[in-house]
């Protein structure tokens, strides 16, 4: 607890308005918030400085679950690296495995047959969707709402199932290979997927039916942990907190990947930047996802699922910088071979470490409860920000 | 209802009144006094639920006990008590403090030689039921103006500390 | 001594007036007893029915669909080491929960579960039920501070500003609806919880229905203000596991947390019963002014023993749905044993004198029961307030809204 | 790393080889001044992706500013990249912020090679939300040398800056608060410079701060 919290404010020129001063001076209060914390998501470490309720500063102290996973990449070969990804993400492991896979590809210059690029989509997706469920149900139950947990927790359940009779794997799945997918459909894979597509709108109706009116909902995250588009850039933010402040930015529109340029979906954006924004756009988020997986559940074509790759995989000489929209943002991998067997190194742009970094932005002059908000509504996973 | 055991139960919350008041001023921690304080209060309280004042005693819980010594103890642990603690309690007022033992001392010695014959003897005992109404129609009748007074006076003591408390209004 | 023993059973009053120490130690017995199994059955009731919102099923494995789940718990929290922080100051934190505990079961001193079945009836009761209660926060405050540790201070000050300012509004509610006992001919109000009730009697009409919406506005403010008063969702901030961990009683474990616990469910069944009593008649059955007649009458004496026997044959139900297995054999007999039991004490609702004695406590307990049900319900539907959001909704809204109420009250009292 | 990808080796036998340069997701949409493969002083094995020039008018307008110290401004797979001097990169990145709105620091990382003599390459990747470009910026360090942070041009470069200190123990200068961020504060080494093997452990830290004898 005795911690000192770092004078310099971090983003010094992001113009932070210093807060109000009274004129009776209470003490300021360092509280050590984690690293076991029931509102952390994992292992995050943050360092209060309050005046009463008020935050005055912020320090993140990351780290706890580092791994070294960028080290293992140049100690293993491109395929042995594969299953690694996962690990980071975990909550959206399949997003993790297609944009690796598609990095080394890019770098081998190869690319996935069209079947293969469907199954990603769909099951990318799907993830996604299971990626923002969960962060609903923990969002929300951090701000004190118990219910939706349960409700998201079951529907994610049956994208689990669907994961799982895809591949074996419930979570870290290692759904994807290098030059394709390693396991066709399982039969009635179509007929899982369309049933989930039929049952899961009226479920995220009834989520929104919890939270989106609620009187107290709406009191707790709206015009909490504002950020604007400026900030966003600034500090690299991407995904849905970016898309919340009004930048329609997408990298499945802007710079697209698989043939996401196939698919007709949307953009949701927000307007304030607020906490509810962020909701709002993931719940919508949600809804395109199933769009998506529809017109790919009913385009798929027939035909191989694996490109032609080599047993030993050498890529030439050079490095690549590969980006997909992550449930969570932009998540980037930055390989550099040198012709060996192995990559020369691995680079994980990771969106969660560096949304991570706006926290601090987003919850000056706030309350304490606002953290904790304002943590959920980020939709950190500790495992890839560690790595 | 018949009052039982009523010479105990006086003797009892006198004590406890007077121990509470001992323990106030004898504590280190301002913490502990606060707390010796309260119990004083709920002493106080049951004495004056003997006088057949049950709305007084109430209102001396709820307000009392329940209320402003809630806010002490709140001040109390916002300042910071390490340091408090440290500190000489005792300050260099014996000669005020000695005074003031003298002519309480003298007081009570006055009380107890007169007798009762100080104090009006109670007629009858008033009736239990309608006590609570009995003081509000003192209240809001024959001591009007000085409830209103203390009313302002607090008034006054509410804009003040908001003033203290708030640069900006 | 046996005499005097009986002499009380003619009397048409509470013990505690009638000056009888023994009954009035066996009614202390029988209520404060009453109300640990009604916190240990409001504990199993609380995680069914959470559990069945939240489309779990909730303990199943102790008893018959986890009946017996809180006296597992019960004996868990007994036999859990009990740890006191070095840093603490031992004294307060070995005496916080006590008070807590104290402060939510002596306001049962004065609850009325009928005209008679009260401990005593005192002529302030009212005053006495919010003024014992409002010194749980003592308990809080001291938990806080004694346990050196910055959440648990975080969230006593949360705590103690938070049922200082609710205890206004409530208070203020309160007052209204004492100010409507006073609307007889004679024009003398009462404090009393049994006065209360008897005015809704006299007057005919529940005093949540007085002065329509008038009554109604008090009453809600009061129902928000007791869940704020007594820390639970949506207003449970002092205990905020998301933030503060477990607020005030973070440091404590095993026995003193149970104690906190104890006190917490004694707390919200005692806001309850003054809501009750307040608002929805006390005691009295519903309908009393047009479902009136001796078939009425006897309609309503006799529900108490159908519900019981409704819920054993629920219980009957469980046990022919219990899977017919070895494994499940002692579970099948134990749900037998409770429906049995169920059906039992619905028989002996049905003995005319037992009757017309029970049906009071039972209509009492119904209404509470309601209550205690909206506690769960809100706990399973809402998002937890903000503390300034706390602040402004009780003194911006509540607080003002209890006062016109109060002063519309008085006026319509003049008036009419 | 231009010293590798200038001559990238041929591939190996029996790799097949697509032809290059083109479908290729994130491909960046303004480069249409390349021509697609047609270096002459291709090997006999033609297909393999190879760094051809980057024609833009960024690059010639930095080209004419900077002469000879912008090194190399190529496209590999149709990724631009811009090789700069380290004296003139951080004008560069103020430039490419503020010119041409680059916006948006995506990531900063960095690369070892024991064997070369400047040891390290520094690499921004950045992208422009107004012209939806994506452009890597690299330079070279030598071991020990300091390079100016650019967390006042893109904040997000904070932490980031602060992630390759930890790894590679490359300084930067004028950073607000430069210190580890993934590893404990007391750890000794940089787990991604080459040299510091897979499961190399700061066995003191472990130590004293784990109180086990070996962290392995």
């Amino acid at each position: 607890m005795g911690d000192q919290i770092t004078k310099d404010p971090y983003i010094s020129h992001l113009e932070l308005g210093e807060p109000d001063k009274t004129f009776l001076d209470t003490n300021e209060l360092i509280i050590n918030m984690g690293p076991q914390h029931p509102a952390t998501h994992g292992v995050l470490r943050v360092i209060l400085k309050l005046d009463g309720e008020k935050v005055l500063g912020t320090e993140c102290v990351i780290g706890y679950l580092h791994r070294g996973v960028e080290k293992i990449a140049e100690n293993r070969t491109y395929t042995m690296f594969n299953p690694y990804v996962d690990r980071m993400d975990y909550v959206a492991a399949v997003s993790n495995g297609l944009g690796y896979c598609e990095a080394v590809e890019k770098l081998l210059n190869i690319e996935a047959p069209p079947r293969a690029k469907y199954i990603r989509v769909i099951l990318t997706e799907l993830n996604r969707l299971a990626s923002h469920q969960l962060w609903l149900g923990t969002h929300a139950l951090d701000i004190g709402a118990m219910t939706p947990l349960f409700y998201t927790f079951r529907d994610r359940e049956e994208i689990l199932k669907i994961f799982e009779k895809y591949c074996g794997a419930r979570l870290t799945t290692h759904a994807f290979r290098i030059g394709g997918c390693q396991y066709e459909t399982y039969d009635g894979f179509e007929r899982d997927v369309k049933k989930f597509l039929d049952f899961v709108p009226p479920r995220i109706d009834e989520y929104e039916e919890l939270l989106t009116t609620n009187r107290i909902w709406v009191e707790r995250t709206r015009n909490v942990g504002k950020i604007s588009a400026a900030d966003c850039k600034a500090l690299g933010v991407t995904g849905p907190v970016l898309r919340a402040s009004g930048v329609k930015w997408d990298i499945r529109k802007a710079l697209p990947y698989a043939n996401y340029s196939e698919f007709d979906f949307e953009i949701p954006t927000g307007v304030n930047g607020d906490t509810y924004d962020r909701y709002m756009v993931r719940m919508q988020e949600m809804r395109q996802s199933l769009r998506i997986i529809r017109q790919a559940v009913e385009k798929i074509p027939e035909g191989p699922i694996m490109a032609k790759v080599p047993k030993v995989m050498k890529p030439p000489v050079g490095e690549v910088y590969h980006s997909i929209e992550a449930p969570k943002g932009e998540l980037g991998y930055f390989v550099v071979s040198d012709g060996s067997t192995q990559p020369y190194r691995v680079r994980v742009r990771p969106p969660s470490f560096v949304n991570l970094q706006a926290l601090d932005v987003m919850v000056r002059g706030q309350l304490v409860a606002d953290v904790i908000a304002v943590i959920g509504t980020l939709d950190i996973v500790l495992g890839e920000v560690d790595r | 209802m018949a009052p039982v055991a009523t010479t105990f139960f006086f003797y009892f919350l006198s004590g406890l009144t007077l121990l509470s008041g001992i323990l106030v001023i004898t504590r280190k921690n301002p913490v502990h006094s606060a707390l010796a304080l309260i119990l004083g209060l709920l002493a106080q309280a049951g004495l004056y639920l003997m006088l057949y004042a049950p709305f007084v005693a109430g209102v001396q819980i709820i307000l009392y006990a329940g209320g402003i010594m809630v806010l002490f103890l709140f001040v109390i642990m916002l300042v910071n008590i390490e340091r408090s603690q440290k500190e000489e309690q005792f300050n260099k007022q014996w000669l005020v403090g000695i005074l003031a033992a003298v002519a309480l001392g003298g007081l009570f010695v006055l009380v107890y030689t007169k007798g009762t014959g100080l104090f009006p003897q109670a007629v009858s005992i008033p009736a239990e039921s309608n006590n609570t109404q009995q003081i509000g129609e003192l209240l809001y009748g024959q001591y009007m103006f000085a409830f209103e007074i203390a009313s302002l006076l607090l008034l006054v003591a509410i804009i003040g500390a908001v003033v203290m408390a708030k640069k900006r209004i | 001594m046996l005499d005097y023993i009986t002499s009380y059973l003619g009397m048409n009053t509470t013990p505690g007036q009638a000056g009888n120490v023994f009954w009035a130690v066996v009614y202390i017995f029988v209520v404060f007893g009453g109300v640990s199994v009604a916190v240990m059955a409001m504990n199993w009731l609380e995680r069914k029915a959470l559990a069945h919102f939240q489309i779990r099923l909730g303990p199943m494995r102790v008893g018959p669909h986890g009946l017996l789940q809180p006296i597992a718990d019960a004996v868990k929290l007994l036999t859990k080491e009990d740890i006191i922080p070095d840093e603490a100051d031992r004294f307060v934190f070995w005496i916080a929960p006590l008070i807590i505990l104290c402060a939510s079961f002596t306001v049962y001193i004065v609850i009325p579960f009928g005209p008679t079945h009260a401990i005593t009836d005192l002529n302030i009761g009212i005053l006495f039920m919010l003024g014992v209660s409002s010194l749980s926060v003592l308990g809080v405050v001291m938990a806080g501070w004694a346990s050196n540790s910055h959440y648990p201070l975080i969230g006593s000050l949360r705590s103690s500003a938070q049922m200082i300012s609710y205890e206004i509004a409530m208070g203020m509610a309160v007052v209204s609806a004492i100010l409507m006992t006073s609307l007889n001919k004679s024009g003398t109000g009462t404090l009393s919880m049994i006065g209360i009730v008897e005015a809704q009697q006299q007057q005919q009409i529940w005093f949540l229905f007085k002065f329509f919406p008038l009554g109604f506005i008090a009453f809600a403010i009061f129902a928000i203000a007791m869940v704020a008063e007594t820390n639970r969702a949506p207003f449970d901030l002092p205990e905020a596991e998301s933030e503060l961990t477990a607020g005030f009683h973070t440091e404590y474990s095993g026995l003193r947390w149970s104690l906190f616990m104890l006190g917490e469910y004694a707390a919200m069944i005692a806001v309850s019963s003054i809501a009750v009593t307040l608002w929805l008649g006390g005691w009295l059955r519903p309908f009393p002014n047009t479902l009136t007649g001796a078939t009425w009458d006897l309609v309503f004496s006799l529900l108490p023993g159908f519900i019981f026997l409704a819920l054993a044959l629920i219980a009957f139900v469980g046990v022919i749905r219990m899977p017919k297995h070895a494994y499940f054999r002692i579970q099948t007999a134990g749900l037998a044993g409770f429906g049995v039991v169920l059906g039992l004490i619905g028989l002996i609702l049905f003995i005319p004198p037992v009757r017309d004695r029970i049906q009071d406590i039972f209509w009492f307990v119904a209404k509470v029961a309601v209550f205690m049900y909206l506690y769960i319900w809100y706990r399973a539907t809402f998002p937890r307030y903000r503390f300034d959001q706390l602040m402004k909704v009780g003194w911006k809204v509540l607080l003002p809204i209890a006062i016109g109420v109060l002063i519309l009250t008085a006026i319509l009292g003049v008036v009419l | 790393m231009p010293e590798e990808t200038k001559s990238p080796t041929p591939p190996p036998s029996g790799e097949p080889k697509p032809p290059a340069g083109q479908a290729i997701p994130g491909s960046v949409q303004s480069t249409s001044a390349q021509k697609p493969l047609e270096k002459p002083a291709a090997p006999a094995k033609p297909a393999g992706p190879a760094p051809i020039p980057w024609e833009s008018p960024l690059v010639t307008r930095l080209k004419a500013q900077y002469g000879s110290g912008v090194r190399e401004a190529n496209t590999y797979l149709g990724q631009n990249y811009l090789v700069l001097e380290p004296s003139i990169t951080n004008e560069i990145l103020q430039i490419l912020r503020d010119e041409e709105q680059f916006d948006y620091c995506v990531d900063l990382t960095a690369v070892h090679y024991p064997k070369r003599e400047k040891q390290f390459d520094l690499v921004w990747i950045l992208y422009s939300f107004a012209r939806n470009e994506r452009l890597r910026v690299k330079t070279m360090l030598a071991d020990g040398e300091s390079f100016p942070s650019s967390v006042a041009i893109w904040p997000t470069a904070n932490w980031l800056e602060r992630e390759v200190y930890d790894m590679f123990g490359i300084k930067f200068d004028g950073h607000p608060d430069l210190k580890r961020i993934l590893l404990p504060d007391g750890w000794k080494g940089y787990p991604l410079r080459k040299d510091y093997g897979i499961i190399q452990q700061d066995q003191e830290w472990i130590q004293i701060n784990l109180g086990i004898e070996s962290g392995q």
